[in-house]
């Protein structure tokens, strides 16, 4: 099925009874042997075609989609049985078990041949010996720059009390020149970068625990929604 | 000088990781089939010998020396090393307590990893696939045998009951 | 039956990723020290052999099989295993090329788990350590010597050399 036919066609608001004898048409079914499976795919893949368009697929359509599907599992799982009765075809029963249940099997015990280590070896070692050492030096560095960027830079140190009191007045006058009565935490930051985040994201937590604003955060890694809270004055 | 390809060809297959196939074991002797057939036919007699613990062991793979089977229980705490993985050794305890299994069945119960598991298992010969129609199904081999020293199923399972007790009863029956 | 206590001692001694002493022999066959002692002595006997190509070798660690050293070269490319772990071999480099050189130096390159390479090295005789007041010095052995077949400490230096050309001094000038 072309997208541009799906496009034209849904312009006509069909209702399913239309849809169905459309796709009948287009996948050339003939319409006195309809293999139900395969009109169920072809019904299915123009309903998610037509979804990506974004038009309002009519909820009658939608259902007829499930009920082709539910007539074709089944009829899968009929032909399924079947052929499991097929006299070649062995009864092999599903287990259900749980991992932990497997019984332990022991492997035979092999022997590690080993051999004496070249000189070549040692003396790529050596190399890698340095090597080793200038890894381990870098990741300490990385290790201490980050926690240097966890922490409040010295000279900004600032009580926390303070920082709080200053991100509620910037909520505050945000707020009172918006219509909508809310913004975000991004909104908030000068600059979305580790620093800003750490130095504002407990202040808003407290400001949140005291009702002064109200924030929320619909799902993981969304965006924080602030509305002023209750207890705001 | 015969004597010295069977010493080579003891030596190769005492220090190799791997089982050897006679088109190796040419290679490392620089001697032709007939004479490293010959020198693996008389160290296989020299090691059947009672006085040997070890002996020479012909597999899928190829050639190898390997523990007299008799001796491996008291003998094998002494290495920490065994040359299946524990994925591994899962499927294959399925597939020879429970077989024949679904391959589905396997992955089902295992996880997706099953896949390869199965792969390798069928390269060492210890597991083989059978197709029905629509399913793939998993037996174990006469390697699988060979290679744990078991000669028949009632053996594992007599093994199993050993180690698990009732539990085994238990497991065996919902095969 | 002393047949049986050489099948079992030699099946120890192949499946062990260790050498093996008398005690734990004794423990593994259930023989006193008199029959494990001439167990071994036979075990010798049969594999000094010139059809075989391993050889029963006793070091200050105990009893071991191993291939005949004149073998050696021509199979030991069988395995990748060697018996120096690579944190192991670090360490008996830094003790080879810049020896001798103080224990706690050493564990500034490598890490604290220098320590135990160093333990383990000492037991294999491949280095030893000399105590001067405070510190520790570590330097390689005749036993080192050995093992690498080389006469000199010289001769890996001329090596390394061969091998890294000019970086060889930047890295001799390093730790």
């Amino acid at each position: 099925m072309k997208e541009q036919e799906i496009l034209k066609f849904a312009r006509t608001e069909p209702n399913w009874e239309e849809t169905l004898d459309w796709i009948i048409s287009q996948e050339g079914i003939d319409p006195w042997d309809i293999d139900l499976v395969d009109l169920a795919e072809a019904f299915s893949e123009f309903v998610s075609k037509w979804q990506k368009f974004n038009f309002t697929v009519p909820a009658r359509v939608v259902i007829v989609m499930a009920i082709l599907l539910r007539i074709k599992v089944e009829l899968l799982m009929w032909e399924e049985k079947e052929e499991e009765k097929d006299p070649e075809e062995v009864e092999i029963e599903e287990l259900d078990i749980d991992v932990s249940d497997i019984p332990h099997l022991e492997a035979p015990k092999k022997r590690k041949p080993v051999r004496k280590a070249t000189a070549d070896e040692l003396i790529d070692a050596f190399k890698k010996a340095f090597d080793t050492k200038e890894r381990r030096e870098k990741r300490k560095q990385r290790k201490e720059r980050r926690v240097k960027e966890a922490m409040p830079i010295d000279g900004q140190q600032e009580d926390i009390e303070e920082r709080i009191e200053k991100l509620y007045k910037r909520i505050d006058n945000i707020l009172e020149n918006m219509k909508e009565g809310k913004t975000t935490f991004s909104d908030l930051l000068p600059e979305w970068n580790r620093e800003e985040v750490v130095r504002n994201f407990s202040p808003l937590l407290r400001l949140n625990q005291e009702g002064r604003v109200d924030a929320e955060q619909s799902d993981y890694f969304e965006d924080i929604i602030i509305k002023i809270g209750e207890n705001h004055e | 000088m015969s004597e010295e390809t069977e010493a080579i060809i003891e030596a190769a297959m005492f220090i190799s990781s791997e089982p050897l196939s006679v088109g190796k074991l040419r290679k490392v002797s620089g001697k032709d089939k007939e004479e490293v057939n010959s020198s693996l036919e008389n160290i296989r007699k020299k090691f059947s010998d009672e006085g040997h613990g070890i002996e020479l062991f012909q597999s899928a793979e190829g050639y190898e020396l390997r523990v007299k089977p008799e001796y491996l229980d008291e003998v094998s705490h002494l290495t920490p090393y065994s040359d299946l993985s524990r994925g591994q050794l899962k499927v294959l305890a399925l597939v020879a307590f429970k077989g024949p299994i679904k391959q589905s069945n396997i992955a089902k119960i295992i996880g997706n990893r099953a896949y390869s598991y199965i792969k390798d298992l069928e390269r060492k010969q210890l597991i083989r696939t059978e197709k029905h129609k629509r399913t793939k199904t998993l037996e174990i081999t006469d390697e699988f045998k060979n290679y744990f020293g078991i000669e028949e199923r009632k053996e594992l399972e007599e093994k199993l009951e050993e180690t698990l007790g009732e539990d085994s009863e238990k497991l065996l029956e919902k095969a």
